[in-house]
């Protein structure tokens, strides 16, 4: 554990402003002014919840916060970007929220990535939502390859927020047409300094792992789970590692693949 | 039943700064240490702190998914995931003691002898203020749940009674038919005081399949929607009993404690509403305290 | 379990049009005729009627307030008003034996002798498709409650069962340790299918105030708050049963209907979902024949 | 009971816009377009939910839909007018729905106000909200006198929605200085060839139910309880009478005074 990767987040739910809401194609970006939080690191996350309303949804819910990376925190400003996609309710509330609705947010939360290893030079691979954490990732690293994968060219719009990506999509739409592990592939064959970097969901972060396992390549996966606390109050959100199961929201959720037996986290949203 | 003076109270010899504490299991303090560094300490939500259930052997926990959310509520079923005594002695008992507020441990046992281990275990360290005992587990050698049958209580008691001059709170079970009696019976056989309720059994079922959800196929419900199922069985405990009892379920507000207070609880638990916000505990304390000065004359 | 084809389902030898019913005492026809005239009969929402439960003597019911909103859920003492057995005979049974749909009798009593007049007056009636026993009382010479001890059921059964040849379906209190072995017991002691959950004991204070808000004190707590307790019993109940059952508890959805039925429930009652709309029982009963339908390969 | 006071409601929750959404000082008017519904008599009700996230409020409420009486349902349209007065949950959520927001309808539900007896000349009283019931009984009398009470001026805006009203205020604001049932006890004295019809907070119900059984002039409440399914189906909105408990939902919401013991009804939204 590298608590140098870990920002330490205020005490306690605070509330901010939701300063914009856009679309980019499928997904939407939130962006709130955080005037009382720190700067996070890339990988770290936050829980959101609106801040009026959080419930009355479908089945009643949401009732917790929900988990959302960091997408963006630009340097010189408050302000928090998120990248959501609408799978529930709790996504379909906070997908409500306008400009000047309020926004409960705790973190930043977890630890997130660490700079590559012996000057390996940083890769990118990204799956749908998953391309969140990459962004801010990539801000901080400069301008490093990006493979990024998406169902169809209406999701793929979502690319633009990373810079000189790759695009698979699985329909060909755009970009390659097949799955962005492929285009890994490709890489982990031509190169062999490459210390990756992988968030996306849990299938293709297995292929990623394994890909990887196969060629040696050191990974860092950011996974996912579902939580209810994000600051390991509740024991709900672990995965099993070599050492047993962690807490993804306090000891994740970042991990370094070689931690894994398989990246396919039981529950885990899909 | 409450010696509540201002918002100080009293709880078995313990004195507390206000009536709200922490639910066993809902907030792990070393871990919150690691989310929020020493802000924690400098502004601890609760009065008292309330340790996870330990175990005499480390504990993995049930496999996930361990989480369900509900209509107002969630279900989880974590499996008390523990160090285990030796690893919380060495470990665990050192952070915790660094906090501003009382200590609680919370023991379960699978039988009576490990129960008593942990007990006598415990009893020695002066870092310790109390101890809740969790019963909400099946006596490996009758099968039942201890906590669901009074000659249960009563016999685990009287083996662990004698052990420590320590506090002893029960903790209730809701899975049983007259918890009452259970309360009464712990009562009797020399519980200093009991609390309640932990968790309901629930069950949920995985979207688009018909497989359990949970790693450990059924869960226990709290939040919300148990409310008004505490205060009926705070209320039904309380008219019963002589001792302090720590009250919760679904406490979300000032008012809610309230309520637990009115019908005879002493200090009240906030559990799952920390989820929502790791300072949900004060600011229960802090509407707590305005309406019991905004009832004063 | 289920003998479902297609969506019709025979329930202890009755066909069935679908799955879903009322619960007891969540569906007036009577009053729904008076409100929504004879497009109630054109559209009947459920496959069967349970009637509220039908006492010996007349009851006025408890005191109002008898209603108190939860979180997702809502909770009630109404306390079983009803016109008891004669006026039931007279004034319900006829308006109720013109509903297209068959009729299951819903009864309790307050001693064996209580039940058994009331069995042996319905047994005889050919417009009554089958009897619910509704255990959820206290024996007023033992105090206990009879649906949480399976010796109490049995004892009930044994004088009841060889009155009728008509279905008696026992309809369980969730408030009881082991339900399952309630359930089992009334299995062994010839019930032809068990009902559950009835509603779990619950209590609210009035606000600003430190009484109780409802007249009756406690009252029952019922709605999606506990749904997940509902199928977990379920789940319980239909592990060892061999009898069909009839499962309810929160349910708001053909998914919510399809849960319970994925774990052994042949019919699934609608119960406070209809307060929020008449014709939930429709919408789930759609919404379930969609799921199965589109489960089919 | 008379069953010509009543009109059927098609069975089942529908859903309709909502067409605007008006202040009248401190309340709220609805008005929503009801294309499938017919005409309701005055003193009925209907049974309201908004369409989407009912739910999420404080205490994660509302559950059940909220009574609410008919203001108005002008001739030769297809509107239904609603006031409201914020005091919770159901209340707070349905005054946050905007002109095309849904609003779930179930009604006309129970028996509204008869025709005054023996050629008796109506006079109808109303307190706060409770003004409600009168305005569209109003319209269908024809111009008859009003006395209406009100906390204070702000809220007494609301006389506005009944024609020629004299207003009383609590605190002297506007109109008469005191409670409307001073005025009624004016009228009760100079007239005795009247029929009451009133509607208010359970205490100013009671006050004029004592003031007409002691002068023997008939009076017909409209009164309130907590309901759950508005249509006879729960028993929860159970009313004191001199026959027993009758459920107001179907019984009523408007009884003969005469039936009354008291106007206190136990648990009644103030
Ligand atoms: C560290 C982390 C970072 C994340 N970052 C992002 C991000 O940047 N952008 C983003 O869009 N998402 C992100 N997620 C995922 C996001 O948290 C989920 O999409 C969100 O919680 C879904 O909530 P919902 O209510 O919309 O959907 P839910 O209804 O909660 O459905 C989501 C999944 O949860 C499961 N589920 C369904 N019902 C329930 C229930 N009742 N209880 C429990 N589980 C249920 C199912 O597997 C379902 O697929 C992240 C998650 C984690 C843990
Ligand atoms: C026939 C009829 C006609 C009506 N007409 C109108 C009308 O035209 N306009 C109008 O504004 N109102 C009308 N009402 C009253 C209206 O229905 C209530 O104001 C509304 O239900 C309040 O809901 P709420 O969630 O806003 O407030 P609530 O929180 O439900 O509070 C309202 C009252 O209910 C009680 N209460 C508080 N908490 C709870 C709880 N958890 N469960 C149960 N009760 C609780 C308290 O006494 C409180 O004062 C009418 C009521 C009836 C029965
Ligand atoms: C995630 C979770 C873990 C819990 N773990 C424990 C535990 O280890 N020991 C225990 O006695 N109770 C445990 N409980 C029960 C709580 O202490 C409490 O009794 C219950 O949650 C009701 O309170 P609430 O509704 O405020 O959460 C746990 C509850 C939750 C939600
Ligand atoms: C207002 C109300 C009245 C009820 N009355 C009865 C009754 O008379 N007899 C009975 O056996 N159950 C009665 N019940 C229990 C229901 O039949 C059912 O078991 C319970 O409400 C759970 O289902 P639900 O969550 O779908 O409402 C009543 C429930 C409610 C909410
Ligand atoms: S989300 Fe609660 S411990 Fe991780
Ligand atoms: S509101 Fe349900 S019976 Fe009247």
């Amino acid at each position: 554990m590298r608590g140098g990767d870990r920002v330490l987040a205020p005490f306690g739910a605070r509330q901010v402003p939701i300063i914009a809401h856009e679309r980019h194609g499928a997904y939407h970006v939130l962006r709130c002014a955080d005037e009382r939080g720190p700067r996070p690191r890339a990988g770290q996350f936050y829980m959101l919840a609106s801040a009026r309303r959080w419930g009355g949804g479908a089945s009643q819910r949401p009732f917790v916060p929900r988990a959302f990376s960091v997408l963006r925190a630009p340097a010189g400003t408050d302000e928090l970007h998120f990248l959501l996609d609408v799978v529930g309710p709790g996504t379909e509330r906070l997908c409500e929220l306008q400009v000047d609705d309020g926004l409960s947010i705790l973190g930043p939360l977890g630890i997130g990535f660490r700079f590559p290893r012996d000057g390996r030079e940083p890769l990118l691979v990204g799956g749908g939502v998953g391309i969140a954490p990459l962004a801010i990732w990539q801000d901080e690293l400069g301008s490093v390859s990006a493979l990024l994968g998406f169902r169809d060219a209406e999701h793929a719009r979502g690319a633009a927020l990373l810079s000189g990506a790759r695009v698979a999509t699985d329909d060909g739409s755009r970009g390659h047409h097949g799955l962005v592990t492929e285009l890994l592939q490709e890489r982990l064959v031509a190169e062999d300094h490459v210390e990756v970097y992988a968030c996306g969901p849990p299938a293709m972060l297995e292929a990623v792992r394994a890909m990887c396992a196969a060629t040696a390549t050191p990974a860092q996966l950011a996974l996912e789970s579902g939580m209810a606390c994000g600051y390991g109050a509740c024991f709900g959100c672990v995965v099993p590692t070599t050492d047993g199961y962690v807490r993804l929201c306090v000891d994740g959720p970042v991990l370094d693949a070689a931690r894994l037996q398989s990246a396919l986290v039981p529950g885990a949203p899909q | 039943m409450s010696s509540a003076t201002g918002t100080g109270v009293r709880f078995c010899g313990i004195e507390l700064a206000h009536p709200i504490i922490n639910a066993s299991g809902t907030f792990d303090a070393i871990a919150a240490r690691r989310a929020f560094g020493d802000e924690l300490d400098r502004r601890f939500p609760f009065s008292a702190f309330v340790s996870k259930t330990v175990t005499v052997a480390p504990r993995e926990g049930n496999p996930p998914p361990r989480l369900w959310e509900l209509p107002a509520g969630l279900m989880n079923s974590i499996g008390l995931p523990n160090k285990g005594l030796e690893g919380y002695l060495a470990h665990d008992l050192p952070e915790l003691a660094r906090l501003p507020v009382p200590l609680i441990v919370n023991v379960m046992g699978f039988t009576h002898d490990e129960v008593a281990r942990l007990v006598r275990a415990f009893s020695s360290r002066e870092e310790v203020a109390a101890l809740e005992l969790n019963v909400s587990c099946p006596n490996v050698e009758t099968g039942t749940l201890i906590g669901s049958d009074p000659r249960e209580v009563v016999a685990l008691l009287d083996v662990v009674r004698p052990l420590t001059a320590k506090p002893l709170i029960v903790k209730l079970t809701p899975n049983a038919t007259d918890v009452a009696a259970v309360a009464r019976a712990a009562q009797d056989a020399g519980a200093d005081a009991v609390s309640l309720i932990n968790t309901l059994r629930g069950m949920a079922l995985a979207p688009d399949s018909a497989k359990p959800w949970l790693g450990g196929t059924t869960g226990g419900v709290s939040g919300p929607a148990v409310r008004a199922i505490a205060l009926a069985q705070t209320h039904a405990v309380c008219s019963e009993l002589g001792i302090p009892v720590v009250a919760m379920g679904g406490v979300q507000t000032g008012a809610d404690a309230a309520a637990l207070q009115a019908v005879g609880a002493t200090l009240v638990a906030v559990g799952t509403e920390s989820f929502r916000d790791p300072l949900a505990g004060e600011r229960v304390a802090a509407e707590l305290d305005d309406l019991v000065v905004g009832a004063e004359p």
